[in-house]
């Protein structure tokens, strides 16, 4: 049982941030935009936050500290994110570039920053954020230690996050008018919806998640930032095409490639996955072969938005 | 008349192309002064001087230098650019090129039954069947089960990158550095005496293979019935279709061909005598993703990504010298990363280009 | 006059391109009022003018003796004008309610008011019995349906003004006839609306007046009552158009294509869309498959082809079976395709012009040696194309065809399929979209092939297309052949009840039944 | 305080710096190998006025790092510190290239490719025994009352398989000493496969300490950051590696110190001092000071200071005979009784 409850809580440090970064690249996606700048903007907002926190963690601490820190990752996050934005909506260019140019400007930024101000590329932070046990909650059987036990109120930000988008896209007049722009712009225009402004918000949101999901992925697994998140922008790029663009399966994705995840880095100190006679480099791949067998089987039918990565222009038909 | 009219469209294109790009580097590398001077205006002329001389500050081996850090981009951006232009995104280079720059190492560590001219060439050879086999999945589980190749390929990435590693630690491995074995003489890519025209150990006849890779590459997109289906497929499965081209087999042999290039990439690299070996660390291989800034600076055309290439070694070697100024070498990489956004403005670009040259006709007809 | 529509000389320009130039459109209250005009004319561009996805470069728009200013559609929406595209706009993966609410949706804290929506929805689908599910997806219903959703669009809005945009070149007989009668009940109803289509069978039958466009010009204002087809054509394209298509008698040759026990099963639904058919063409015949649309007809091409795989049953070209062959080989032999979905199928949009004229021929050894294309000998033929089949685009064989008229695009496809000189050219609706005079000329090239004793299968939505072009007619109803009918001994009343189903054959009765 | 040694460079009115030092893979501020020869560099430059700088190679490759060696020359090196074994092939080669410059090179030793060592009048080689290290930790951690515990290397590179070798016996001699029962001490054992601070590497270690583990020496860089976090939520302690990493976070018990910034200030001082040991390899043991556990800021319980020396002055003795990497092919063949080693790869 024990274990259990342990791969459970590992998992959420593996699927959360993916969940959330996935989510955001679905927002954007869904509103006709390709967002392959995932990974950068993770990187700008985790440094962003993780500063702020560096820096105010001498007043602040605790939840509080954390919560502000997440508004600033999504705040940097999006306000970085207007640059894709304004290159594939406004400029009308491939979407490709701006994202890979995003993508290798926010880690040399972070770098370069980090040592003008503090001579330094890491940026240290203590973790007052870790929550041994929710009173009350964590006592439950069964949910409390694999929800409230060891963990960080992310997680219950991250499940939110994906709650709310499950509204937000099937049940809100945005949600409707972004899945208009994703699948067929012209459309959208024809009833008087402003498609730019819909896609901007599209793309804004897919970059205060990342933004989020930046922080979301540093905070439980380090104690410093590093200018990297070591590919999970691009992972959750596959954890989003994996979802089929649908919040239901992006979110059963995330968990399916965070349990693939512990179970590689963890199996050491898991017994009945210790005995099997795999060698490390062998779990460690395990994650991404089991994710090829997945899609091998389940891809038939892609339900990819239609105008996604299509500059949309006024005047064409 | 009529004709001579068409050919100066043709024309305008390729030039209207290459001023964009030309405006898309001095942006990204105004943008790039800027960084300097607001980090450290004394040094900044002086660190943007040594970023604009790049390889060119050093003399021939400088230049050496940039053709050889040149070469692996240059492969994994045609890669790239050469799926872009099948309608395929291929991020899966980062894997194909770890793949062939093993094998490559393999058969020039192992195979020393192969002797003279043989080997290195065999080594190369082995180095493209490797990068092939990496997109090969890619692109069978593509035609055939409908998965997308960027998610696949992001996965075959990893795989390709801890497969190696255990590879390297089963068959190769120096122990005590915990990398891979130091590859036979005869296995290292001659230097036909370019080494001593430039004065760098580094340069090699790579350089050479990868601008032949080029034309082969142009030619086979450009003048074939080949390149005519494939381009075909990218740009519309149906039509293709309906034109009676297997447009499978088609994106099966584009991730292929894509791999090989990825592929050979690594094994020019790892071969060049530079004293490169293979690391047992659990790191992508970044020219992969380099390749992709590459083959889109390149507009995904044969000759241009080779001379984007070429820049961003120029440039990056120009990094290597800002050391001696005080800065972070990470300035290259958010200069080139503004050059590839500012690209994204080549649509724009070539708006004020036509229109100025709109207004010269105009004025020309006004005398 | 009380107009509720007055365009004034209004002018819009693409680039240094004039689609619109200095028209006026009045429109009565009450009244339908058809736009006329030659593919390209600029019917679509003042509509779209008057709809607010334009800004014109001149001119004034008075709505109800107000001058207004539209500047996108929610303007418009706000003056009472709805529009039914040419393309219709409407998104694949939503649901016809949810269709129809886009851009007026009613919320409530911000979440989707579905349920009131629905009810006014259900509601004006009775009473102007536009038949709609308002839970299936877009993607799933007949174009027919797809229609309507756009009618009660603009009635769910509550429009008085209503323009639709060629609605009728994508309905059967029986529903272009439904929709007439529908917008005679709008008009009665006091709303008005202007009516675009190329066919002047429907003008005469149903508009009040008629504005004719040529070449973005206003070419004057006529009253439909007091006015021939023949003078309306005149003024449409500037000069006369013949309506009779003169043809000898088929010679009843040997046949080239038989089609033997032919079944179909979508991959889906499972359901067999073809029903064990059987029918053969002959040399010098135009055959034509007539029936509504959805019933099979597309299947049963694409089976033929190879475009789809076909479940069981043969297909015979001059004898040989070629069932199992591949497309490529079965264009080899002489199967020429003018396919349904130019765009989709027939073209590749972002090749040029010369590279789309040997999409099926390129592997020839007149276009290519050892694998390298002889873009010279690519060159000239794209040429030959050009001003033999009168092809025109702004830089000839250099064209990147997606800028292409669609009129053009579909004459290319034509002169590239029959100038292979196939035993067999099999064209799914050539004509759908077009003005008389591309439809006039692609007639006359399928009635040459004819003449030159090559067969031609042809499918085909418009009744009067049917009756005039065939010299055999099968009806198709649910997957079957239910009719083998002369043209010279039926009606388009009679074929109608044939193609709904309530009348058969007494051969396909026989065999339908054992 | 953090900073102090994280200057990229003096001001240098000239435009030339003196002493220079090449980074291997790892960043100058990498809290551990490469920082702590850079804060040798920086202690001595700074107390006797000299200019200094580091330089980053393009690449990982022997050539890359020869280009920065020249870089150096070129901005005016007299003596460049080269940490890493990684610079034994660009050294070989830079030493007869530029016979008036001076060469540190730290864990390592110039070498043709065949591993036959050339040590020019002009180059200084320096290693350090990092068994003994290892040994003082793990001695110190099983008498301080830890029988379940952790080693947890970056990369299999000879330093590193050294750390974690002494480690094993040390707690192995601890436990004969203590009169422990065979195999009472567990020792799970790994090498990650990298440097970095990952979540594979933090969940590796979440798992191990789930699973009972008390205590993890983390021997490789920013894995440390990696095990801390998992120890400051399982409430558990980790030893440190190469410079004292106790500020790091509350868990760290003890680090497995090679002094490699005051032996870089050595050496710098004696090239100053004209007395430059060109062409020797020095083998920096616990006899001169070159391995330690910092105890001072260690937070053991029961392990004294006392203890300490006792144990250190045996090894300075060669009382005991510890292995290096070597001697043995991996851990589990290190023949120890009373610590079992649970090998993982
Ligand atoms: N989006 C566009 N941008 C630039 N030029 C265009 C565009 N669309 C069309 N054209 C030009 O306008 C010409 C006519 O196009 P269009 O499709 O409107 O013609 P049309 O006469 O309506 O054709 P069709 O015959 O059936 O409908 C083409 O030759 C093309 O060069
Ligand atoms: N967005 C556009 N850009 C450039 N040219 C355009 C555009 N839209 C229309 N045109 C041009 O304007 C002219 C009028 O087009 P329009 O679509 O209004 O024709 P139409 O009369 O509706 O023809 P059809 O019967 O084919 O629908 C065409 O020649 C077309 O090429
Ligand atoms: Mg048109
Ligand atoms: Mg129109």
């Amino acid at each position: 049982m024990n274990t259990i409850y342990f791969i459970s809580q590992q998992t959420m440090f593996f699927a959360i941030p993916l969940l959330i970064v996935a989510l955001g690249g679905m927002f954007s996606e869904r509103s006709g935009i390709v967002n392959i700048a995932l990974e950068g903007i993770m990187v700008m907002g985790a440094f962003i936050s993780i500063s702020f926190i560096s820096i105010f963690q001498d007043l602040l601490s605790g939840q509080i500290l954390l919560i502000l820190a997440i508004l600033v990752a999504g705040l940097s996050g999006a306000i970085f994110s207007l640059l894709h934005a304004f290159a594939s909506i406004n400029m009308k260019a491939d979407q490709t570039i701006s994202g890979t140019a995003l993508n290798m400007f926010a880690p040399a930024f972070a770098i370069f920053v980090a040592r003008m101000v503090q001579g330094v590329q890491q940026i240290q932070f203590s973790d007052t954020f870790h929550i041994a046990k929710v009173p009350i909650l964590g006592d439950i059987p069964l949910i409390g230690p694999i929800l409230f036990q060891n963990c960080y109120i992310t997680t219950f930000i991250g499940i939110a996050i994906a709650i709310i988008s499950e509204v937000v896209i099937n049940h809100t007049k945005f949600g409707l008018r972004l899945r208009a722009c994703g699948e067929f712009p012209q459309a959208a225009d024809s009833v008087g919806i402003n498609v730019y402004k819909i896609r901007y918000a599209g793309v804004i949101i897919s970059g205060a998640l990342a933004g989020i999901g930046g922080l979301v992925f540093v905070v439980p697994t380090s104690t410093n930032f590093n200018a990297t998140v070591a590919g999970y922008g691009f992972l959750a790029l596959a954890v989003l095409i994996f979802g089929q663009w649908r919040t239901k399966k992006i979110f059963v994705a995330a968990f399916f490639f965070g349990i693939m995840k512990t179970f590689a880095s963890a199996y050491s100190g898991i017994s009945f996955l210790k005995g099997l006679p795999i060698s490390n480099e062998v779990y460690k791949m395990i994650p991404y072969i089991a994710t090829l067998i997945v899609l091998a089987f389940f891809s038939k039918s892609s339900q990819a938005p239609r105008a996604e990565g299509i500059p949309y222009d006024k005047g064409s038909r | 008349m009529k004709s001579k009219a068409k050919l100066n469209i043709t024309n305008l294109n390729w030039g209207v192309s290459f001023l964009s790009a030309v405006m898309a580097i001095a942006i990204g590398l105004l943008f790039g002064l800027v960084i300097l001077l607001i980090s450290n205006a004394s040094e900044a002329l002086s660190g943007f001087a040594a970023i604009v001389q790049g390889g060119f500050a050093d003399g021939a081996k400088g230049i050496g230098d940039v053709l050889y850090n040149a070469t692996p981009i240059i492969m994994t951006g045609l890669s790239v650019g050469f799926a872009f232009k099948t309608g395929l995104f291929n991020i899966g280079s980062s894997g194909q090129f770890t793949m062939g720059a093993f094998a490559a190492v393999y058969v020039g560590i192992k195979w020393t039954f192969l002797s003279g001219s043989s080997h290195w060439i065999v080594a190369l050879l082995a180095a493209c069947i490797a990068g092939a086999l990496w997109g090969l999945l890619p692109g069978i589980l593509k035609a055939v089960a409908n998965v997308h190749e960027v998610i696949s390929s992001i996965m075959m990435n990893y795989i390709g990158m801890y497969f190696v590693n255990m590879l390297i630690v089963s068959n190769i491995h120096d122990k005590i550095k915990n990398q891979s074995l130091p590859v036979s003489k005869t296995a290292i890519i001659p230097k036909a005496g370019l080494d001593k025209v430039f004065g760098s150990q580094n340069i090699n006849i790579g350089i050479l293979i990868a601008v032949l890779m080029v034309v082969i590459i142009y030619f086979l997109i450009n003048k074939t019935t080949f390149g005519y289906e494939l381009k075909a497929c990218g740009y519309s499965k149906d039509a293709s279709k309906y034109a009676g081209i297997n447009a499978k087999r088609n994106i099966i042999l584009s991730m292929v061909i894509a791999g090989a290039l990825s592929g050979l990439g690594g094994g020019l690299l790892y071969l060049a005598g530079s004293g490169k070996y293979l690391q047992v660390v659990d790191i992508l291989a970044p020219q992969g993703f380099n390749g992709i800034s590459v083959a889109l600076l390149g507009m995904s055309n044969p000759i241009g990504i080779l001379f984007a290439g070429l820049f961003i070694a120029h440039i990056t070697v120009g990094g290597v010298n800002l050391q001696l100024y005080s800065f972070a070498p990470e300035v290259i990489d958010i200069i080139i990363a503004a050059i590839i956004y500012c690209g994204a403005f080549a649509l724009l670009f070539k708006n004020i280009i036509f229109k100025f040259s709109k207004r010269k006709e105009k004025e020309g007809e006004g005398i | 006059m009380d107009y509720v529509i007055e365009m004034n000389k209004i002018t819009k320009t693409f680039g240094d391109f004039k689609a619109v130039d200095d028209v006026t459109l009045k429109v009565e209250r009450g009244e339908i009022h058809a736009l006329l005009g030659e593919n390209g004319a600029g019917k679509s561009t003042l509509m779209s003018v008057l709809f607010g996805l334009y800004t014109p470069e001149a001119g004034e728009i008075i709505i109800d003796k107000k001058k207004v200013k539209i500047n996108n559609p929610n303007d418009a929406n706000d003056l009472g004008i709805g529009m039914v595209h040419q393309h219709f706009k409407l998104v694949h993966n939503f649901t016809v309610l949810e269709s129809i609410v886009l851009g007026m949706e009613d919320t409530k804290n911000g979440f989707l008011k579905m349920d009131e929506a629905r009810k006014k929805v259900e509601k004006l689908s009775d009473r102007y019995k536009l038949k709609i599910d308002p839970d299936a997806q877009i993607s799933d219903i007949t174009v027919g349906m797809q229609q309507r959703v756009e009618i009660l669009k603009m009635l769910y809005r509550d429009n008085d003004i209503l323009i639709f945009d060629e609605p009728t070149a994508v309905l059967t007989q029986q529903e272009i006839e439904e929709l007439m009668k529908i917008m005679r009940e709008l008009t009665e109803e006091g709303k008005s609306i202007v009516f675009i289509t190329h066919k002047l069978n429907e003008i005469k039958e149903a508009a009040d007046r008629c504005t004719v466009l040529r070449k973005g010009k206003y070419i004057g204002t006529v009253d439909v009552k007091t006015t021939s087809k023949e003078q309306m054509s005149e003024m449409m394209v500037g000069r006369k158009v013949s309506f009779i298509i003169e043809k000898s008698d088929a010679k009843n040759l040997s046949p080239v294509l038989e089609v033997k026990n032919m079944t179909i099963t979508n991959k889906f639904t499972k359901k067999n869309v073809v029903k064990n058919v059987s029918f053969n063409v002959k040399k010098g015949e135009i055959l034509c498959i007539a029936g509504i649309d959805g019933n099979g007809q597309s299947e049963l091409v694409q089976g033929i082809t190879g475009l789809m795989a076909i479940n069981s049953g043969h297909i015979f070209l001059n004898g040989k079976d070629i069932t199992k062959k591949s497309i490529r080989h079965k264009c080899i032999e002489g199967i020429a395709h003018i396919p349904e979905d130019r765009q989709r199928y027939g073209l590749v949009l972002d090749y040029s012009l010369k590279e789309n004229a040997v999409l099926q021929t390129y592997y020839q050894p007149c276009f290519q040696k050892n694998g390298i294309i002889k873009f010279d000998a690519v060159r000239d033929y794209a040429k030959k194309l050009i001003s033999q089949y009168d092809i025109r685009s702004s830089q000839d064989e250099d064209s990147i065809v997606r800028g292409m008229s669609g009129g053009n695009q579909q004459k290319l496809i034509v002169a590239r399929e029959i100038d292979r000189n196939p035993e067999i050219v099999i064209a799914v609706q050539p004509t759908r979209g077009l003005d008389v005079g591309a439809i006039e000329y692609i007639h006359h090239q399928l009635l040459s092939q004819r003449e030159d004793g090559k067969a031609v299968l042809l499918v085909s939505f418009d009744l009067d297309e049917v009756m005039n072009v065939s010299d055999r007619i099968l009806v198709m109803f649910e997957g079957e052949i239910v009719g083998d009918l002369n043209p010279k001994n039926t009606t388009v009343q009679e074929l109608g009840l044939f193609m709904s189903g309530s009348k058969r054959s007494e051969s396909y009765e026989i065999k339908s039944k054992a | 305080t953090k900073d102090q040694g994280n200057q990229a460079s003096s001001d240098s009115a000239s435009g030339t710096y003196e002493i220079a030092l090449i980074t291997d893979v790892g960043t100058i501020d990498d809290k551990s190998f490469n920082q702590g020869a850079w804060e040798g560099v920086v202690a001595y430059a700074e107390e006797n006025k000299l200019t200094y700088k580091y330089y980053k190679p393009s690449e990982k490759s022997d050539d890359a790092y020869l280009t920065s060696i020249d870089l150096a020359v070129k901005a005016g090196a007299k003596i460049i510190v080269c940490p890493g074994y990684l610079f034994e092939i660009p050294v070989y080669n830079a030493q007869d290239k530029y016979p008036d410059i001076k060469f540190i090179i730290l864990d390592g030793y110039p070498h043709t490719g065949d591993y036959t060592p050339v040590v020019k009048e002009n180059t200084l080689s320096i290693f350090y025994t990092e068994q003994e290290a290892g040994f003082l930790a793990g001695y110190a951690a099983v008498k301080d009352g830890y029988t379940k515990m952790g080693f947890m290397g970056g990369i299999a590179v000879p330093a590193v398989i050294r750390f974690g070798f002494g480690y094993v016996q040390g707690a192995d001699y601890a436990a004969k000493e203590m009169g422990l029962a065979d195999g009472s001490v567990e020792i799970k054992y790994t090498y990650v496969g990298n440097f970095d601070a990952t979540p594979e590497n933090m969940a590796k270690a979440a798992s191990w300490y789930n699973e009972g583990t008390e205590v993890i020496f983390a021997c490789g860089g920013a894995v440390g950051n990696s095990v801390m976090k998992a120890a400051e939520t399982a409430k558990t302690k980790v030893i440190g590696v190469d410079v004292d990493q106790s500020a790091e976070s509350e868990t760290v018990i003890t680090s497995s110190m090679k002094n490699l910034t005051k032996s870089v200030y050595d050496a710098l001082t004696e090239y100053y001092g004209g007395k430059f040991r060109g062409g020797e390899i020095l083998y920096l043991d616990s006899s001169v000071g070159g391995v330690q556990l910092p105890m001072e800021s260690s937070k053991f319980e029961k392990f004294t200071q006392k203890d300490y020396d006792t144990i250190y002055n045996k090894i300075i003795n060669k009382e005991i005979k510890i292995l290096g990497d070597q001697d043995a092919k991996d851990a589990s063949k290190l023949e120890t009784t009373k610590a079992v080693v649970d090998l993982i790869d």
